[in-house]
């Protein structure tokens, strides 16, 4: 077995071991709510038979763990349960609201990775000078606010006193939305060959995702330095210095790859970070993703959906991390090829 | 420590963070007295003066019902700052703990320790935190709950890779061949050595519970009416934008300037500790 | 001017931290000339790595170091040169050979990769192919018994001694007339450390090569430098072609040391004296016989 | 007379000793068979290069792991694997880099106490006292007791170390390279403290070193391993004189010498390494 193959497997049974965990914990968060969860989702008319029917169907009144082992059966039939917001299926729900979320999360990646590096990159290389302590303050503030006082900024600066984006929303009202294939807009409106939709897909997710990317860009920003700050004080760092090498090259060459390799792990965190924080900028720019709907059923203590939505969002959160370790086993050799033994 | 503070006030970007946080703290600790109207912390509704841009004596304007922003955002720096203290007081000994001796211990102790860490740290921080205010009553007592349970796992996970590095170093050796009992190496041996990184990262952290802390009202998962909180003040008046700005211009601020404050300090020890991780 | 490849004169640094000024090098003057092994002998922190550093302009870059004196290099003063120009001696007509090797060659890529940028900084326009045949013959210069294997491998799967031969080949691919080796194989077992300093010094001797040979191992120096110059706290002590010195030491500090290295002949344990009398006294020279 | 006898017996004796690691997938024999004994008041050096075993035979005397096969007395009891708190009295140990091995953010005072109070030597106003008399015992004041291990210079911090290993009041002494960190002068300095130290506490030392100068100096007996295996032992005389082991010649073949005796030796042994 392939060194990688080894890494894959073994961090895909941690995975599950940690997302069975997940499960366990959001279950029991879920289950430990004052108040009977079916009284408030049939609403103060409903009658006590209807409320006792609800719990016998909910399996409420059996013990905690006969509960999850009923959740553990349906989740292996790809079960969710039905929400009581919503009366559907909770997987019906997720999968209408996710792929938004995503595609939000995925571009103020982009928008992390994208400008946070480079940024780092430089500030690392201009270490000490103006140039570095520019960036260094622009990072920091950027990591000093929550993401919804960035949206909310941003919002006022770029969508009402200058009006370059749009205030709200996914795409123009007075565009017809393009076939739902993968419930991603921008990807959908490029299969269905609509330019239009996608131009205004592009300019309507511009501004929340870069509200939504600001503190992730800076953290990107100076989690690069400090690890290339470190890396230059490494021999080989002196030793290319030695041979003359520019000083461009020896910091996107030399300095770069060796501290890319602690800086992902983190990046992948933040990633997580943004998973959440999603929540906010959707709020505030009506973005028809998870956050209303995840808000709505904790406010409502709608269990099944509670943990539905908890544990999606975990899995994403450790497929992107999986690729992460993915990602460091092609860059790191020490990884990628079997470490000789060691007396 | 005089050598700590000289380097500190040696360099700008501490002083500035130290005079943020400086602010920051006493305002809150004396609002009482600073708050021109220290009334409208509460349920006060003034009808005269309500959705005032910024005058004298409103500087920052008024609300809705006509209550001081300036104010409000004063008793909301008490009780971010409270919440900050104790959602730390509680997080920090349970996650120093686990992470000691998880990255001392080893073998099946670690296992597990750092996999329930893990399970905490695979879920967004705000989603955990939001998960747990949803099933509570949103008090601030349950709104510390929240945080505390989200917050935690990351003094864990930090305390458990500087111990990993520590337990490597020949004085743990020379303790064990001593013969020092565990908990010794652990707690007087080890935790001697994480402290910089743990007072680096409790600076860090007061700044970022304010942030969760107002994301989870801004969410309305928070502390409830009439009690001042950033989010809530940032939530209600982004309905009114963009014609009162300064229902949310300020709070936003106000939350900024502080967590600034924090970042800035926090870096600053960083460095002066020699804590980078 | 005068024939010395390398001729550094009354050479001063010091480092300014937030309590003031440090001072590490007080005025030293050295040189080597074309083809000779010269050996700057001292214990730690007395300042012989940073005048290393300093020829390959190095400690220059930083902010806080204060330097004063002056660096000639085949009669150049190299701080009157524009930094483009200097850059450019670096790795070419000076290369240097670190202390630890397996850290001193990045992690993340292949010998191969590296030599490859090395001969780069010699000839812009080598063929990718024709680099490897070099590196190939470089290798084998070395004795390292498979270089093809050698440069698909990254340093962390090869043993210390054979990154200390890699090093070597890569210092001396681009024919430096200057090698700086700032302890080199100090990180090394013994026998490894002898193999290579033989194979080093066949190589130089073969190619006319110059050499600024840095160590605290008075052995070792010793047995490679033609001259020497013992450094202690800044100054240079006592300068003498390498027998002589080693036969006749007179600086008090000079004495000390070689006192105080446990012989094979047994004698037992040398007694030192806790003070440091003399140690500063003014230099000595020997002279060098020409 | 009884006395002198048992003087000649092993205070500490390795039978058979192995060590194999897990590497991923395979094993590596660390340590193959080894038995060696050293008698109360010797100096035992340990010689070798890396991955010869030398550091793996130290570790597992002291119990930081046990041997894979094989057993270590003390004494002529059998070493467990769990050490009891009089076993780890009485055999200490001093690490190579006393950077490291010094817990910067505690005293030296603290550190040594550290020693007392887990052994309960002394009563509790006597302990202030006894690391005062430990601290001057490796020459140093006793007031160092108050200083941080940053304040000390790499000799200062090797002594302490010293006198931490010492406050256990140990029989064996196990030096794990204990000048290779410092600077020559240093070294003879330090070097001179051990010699010194064994002879008035007539202590038992297992030497790890890689220097042969230092081994010639100091030990009366030496051990040569090679790859996990004892490949010769003998009088520390005979060694240098006549090495039987040609790794052993080519060991002293390949130290840099700085006096033309010491090179007339080298060549000596070499020779026979080309004669033989």
């Amino acid at each position: 077995m392939s060194p990688v193959v080894r890494l894959l497997v073994k961090r895909l049974s941690i995975s599950i071991i940690v997302l069975i965990g997940v499960s366990m914990l959001i279950f029991t968060i879920a289950r430990v709510i004052p108040g009977d969860p079916a009284r408030i989702a049939l609403g103060p008319n409903a009658t006590t038979e209807q409320v006792e029917q609800l719990r016998e169907k909910l399996h409420l009144n059996e013990p905690i763990w006969i509960q999850y082992g009923y959740f553990v059966r349906d989740f292996s039939r790809g079960d969710l349960g039905v929400s009581l917001y919503t009366n559907r299926p909770v997987t019906t729900d997720i999968a209408q609201f996710l792929p938004a979320t995503l595609e939000l999360v995925i571009v103020a990646g982009i928008f992390m990775i994208g400008f946070g590096i480079p940024l780092g990159i430089a500030s690392a290389r201009y270490r000490g000078k103006a140039a570095d302590n520019i960036i260094r303050v622009v990072s920091l503030l950027g990591v000093s606010a929550p993401s919804f006082v960035w949206a909310v900024i941003l919002m006022l600066l770029f969508a009402f006193f200058l009006p370059l984006f749009p205030i709200a929303g996914q795409i123009s009202d007075t565009l017809t939305v393009p076939p739902r294939i993968t419930g991603f807009l921008l990807v959908d409106s490029l299969l269905a060959g609509d330019i239009p939709a996608f131009l205004s897909a592009a300019h309507h997710i511009i501004l929340p995702a870069f509200a939504l990317a600001l503190s992730g860009i800076g953290q990107a920003a100076r989690l690069t330095r400090s690890n290339m700050v470190e890396t230059y004080d490494k021999p080989y760092i002196e030793m290319a210095q030695s041979y003359g090498f520019p000083a461009r090259r020896i910091a996107n060459r030399y300095a770069f790859r060796p501290s890319l390799i602690p800086s992902l792990t983190i990046i992948g965190l933040d990633f997580a970070a943004m998973l959440g924080n999603a929540f906010l900028v959707e709020a505030v720019y009506a973005w028809p993703g998870l956050s209303r709907y995840g808000v709505q059923v904790i406010l409502r203590k709608d269990l099944n959906a509670i943990v539905g939505t908890v544990l999606v969002i975990s899995a994403t959160f450790l497929i992107v991390n999986i690729i992460v370790d993915l990602l460091i086993a092609y860059i790191n050799p020490r990884i990628r090829l079997a470490e000789r033994g060691r007396p | 420590m005089r050598r700590t503070l000289s380097i500190l006030l040696s360099n700008p970007l501490s002083v500035i963070g130290l005079i943020l946080v400086g602010t920051v703290v006493f305002s809150a600790v004396f609002a009482d007295l600073i708050a021109p109207f220290p009334s409208h912390r509460g349920a006060v509704v003034d009808f005269t003066n309500f959705n005032q841009p910024p005058h004298w004596p409103n500087i920052f304007g008024t609300d809705l019902v006509g209550r001081d922003v300036f104010s409000r955002i004063l008793y909301a720096y008490r009780i971010s700052l409270l919440l900050g203290v104790v959602v730390l007081a509680i997080a920090v000994p349970i996650g120093v703990t686990v992470g000691l001796a998880a990255g001392y211990l080893g073998g099946w102790a670690e296992f597990i320790l750092m996999r329930l860490t893990d399970v905490f740290l695979s879920i967004p921080p705000l989603v955990l935190a939001m998960s747990v205010m949803g099933v509570l009553e949103p008090t601030l007592t349950n709104g510390m709950l929240a945080v505390t349970t989200m917050w935690w796992p990351w003094y864990a996970r930090l305390v458990y890779n500087v111990t990993r590095s520590e337990a490597q170093e020949g004085y743990v050796l020379a303790a064990e061949i001593i013969g020092a009992s565990r908990l010794h190496i652990m707690f007087r041996e080890i935790l001697p050595n994480c402290v910089p990184s743990i007072v680096t990262k409790m600076t860090l952290d007061l700044g970022f519970v304010i942030l969760i802390a107002s994301s989870l009202s801004f969410l309305g998962l928070g502390v409830q009416a009439p009690t001042p909180d950033l989010g809530s003040m940032v939530a209600e008046g982004g309905n009114y934008l963009p014609d009162s700005w300064w229902l949310t211009v300020f709070p936003s601020l106000a939350i900024l300037i502080a967590v600034f404050g924090f970042n800035l300090l926090g870096d600053a020890l960083r460095q002066v500790l020699g804590s980078d991780q | 001017m005068n024939d010395y490849l390398l001729d550094i004169r009354d050479l001063k640094l010091a480092f300014k931290n937030y309590a003031g000024l440090v001072e590490v090098l007080h005025g030293i003057s050295l040189n080597v000339r074309r083809g000779e092994k010269v050996a700057l002998v001292g214990e730690s922190g007395s300042g012989k790595s940073v005048t290393a550093r300093i020829i390959l302009g190095l400690l220059q870059e930083l902010k806080s170091a204060r330097i004063s004196g002056s660096v000639h290099f085949e009669g150049q003063d190299l701080e009157a040169l524009a930094l483009r120009t200097r850059l450019a001696l670096r790795g070419t007509k000076i290369s240097m050979i670190f202390q630890d090797p397996t850290s001193s060659l990045n992690p993340v890529y292949t010998i191969g990769v590296q030599f490859n940028e090395v001969l780069r900084r010699g000839n812009p326009d080598i063929s990718e192919r024709d680099a490897e045949a070099r590196a190939v013959a470089l290798l084998k210069d070395v004795s390292i018994p498979e270089p093809e294997r050698v440069l698909v491998s990254y340093p962390f799967q090869l043993s210390g001694g054979m990154n200390q031969r890699v090093m070597i080949a890569m210092a001396l691919a681009n024919e430096p007339s200057l090698l700086i080796a700032d302890e080199p194989g100090t990180a090394l077992d013994v026998t490894v450390q002898a193999q290579t300093l033989h194979l080093m010094r066949d190589l130089v001797e073969r190619r006319g090569t110059s050499v600024l040979f840095i160590s605290h191992n008075l052995g070792v120096v010793r047995e490679f430098a033609d001259r020497v110059y013992v450094i202690y706290k800044g100054r240079l002590v006592e300068h003498g072609e390498t027998a002589e010195l080693f036969h006749r030491p007179r600086h008090p500090y000079t004495r000390a040391l070689m006192a105080a290295v446990p012989r094979i002949t047994g004698g037992g344990i040398p007694t030192i004296s806790e003070t440091d009398a003399g140690f500063t006294d003014p230099m000595i020279d020997h002279g060098v016989a020409s | 007379m009884n006395d002198a006898v048992a003087d000649l017996r092993p205070v500490v004796e390795a039978r058979n000793v192995s060590k194999i690691f897990l590497t991923g997938t395979h094993e590596v024999k660390a340590l193959d068979s080894v038995s060696l004994t050293a008698v109360r008041g010797e100096c035992l050096a340990i010689v070798g290069e890396s991955g010869s075993g030398k550091t793996t035979f130290a570790n597992m005397l002291l119990g930081i792991y046990p041997p894979s096969t094989g057993e270590f007395f003390l004494d002529g009891e059998l070493l467990p694997a769990r050490r009891t708190l009089p076993l780890r009295r009485s055999i200490q140990f001093v690490q190579q880099n006393p950077l490291s091995s010094l817990n910067p953010r505690r005293m030296v005072g603290a550190s040594l106490r550290l020693a007392l109070n887990v052994h309960e030597i002394g009563d509790r106003p006597g302990r202030k006292a006894r690391i005062g008399a430990l601290l001057e015992e490796v020459g140093l004041p006793a007031d160092f007791a108050h200083r941080y291990p940053s304040a000390l210079s790499g000799g200062q911090r090797q002594r302490v170390a010293i006198a931490r290993a010492l406050a256990c009041e140990p029989e064996v002494l196990v030096l794990d390279e204990p000048t290779s960190a410092l600077d020559v002068l240093v070294q003879a300095r330090v070097l001179k403290l051990l010699d010194e130290l064994r002879q008035r506490r007539n202590l038992t030392y297992v030497f790890i070193t890689h220097d042969l100068g230092v081994v010639r100096n100091i030990a009366d007996r030496v051990a040569v391993f090679e790859r996990g295996r004892l490949v010769e032992q003998a009088p520390t005389e005979t060694i240098f004189e006549q090495p039987a082991n040609a790794y052993t010649r080519s060991l002293i073949g390949a130290i840099p010498v700085i006096t033309d005796d010491e090179e007339a030796l080298r060549r000596k042994v070499m020779e026979e390494t080309s004669a033989g």
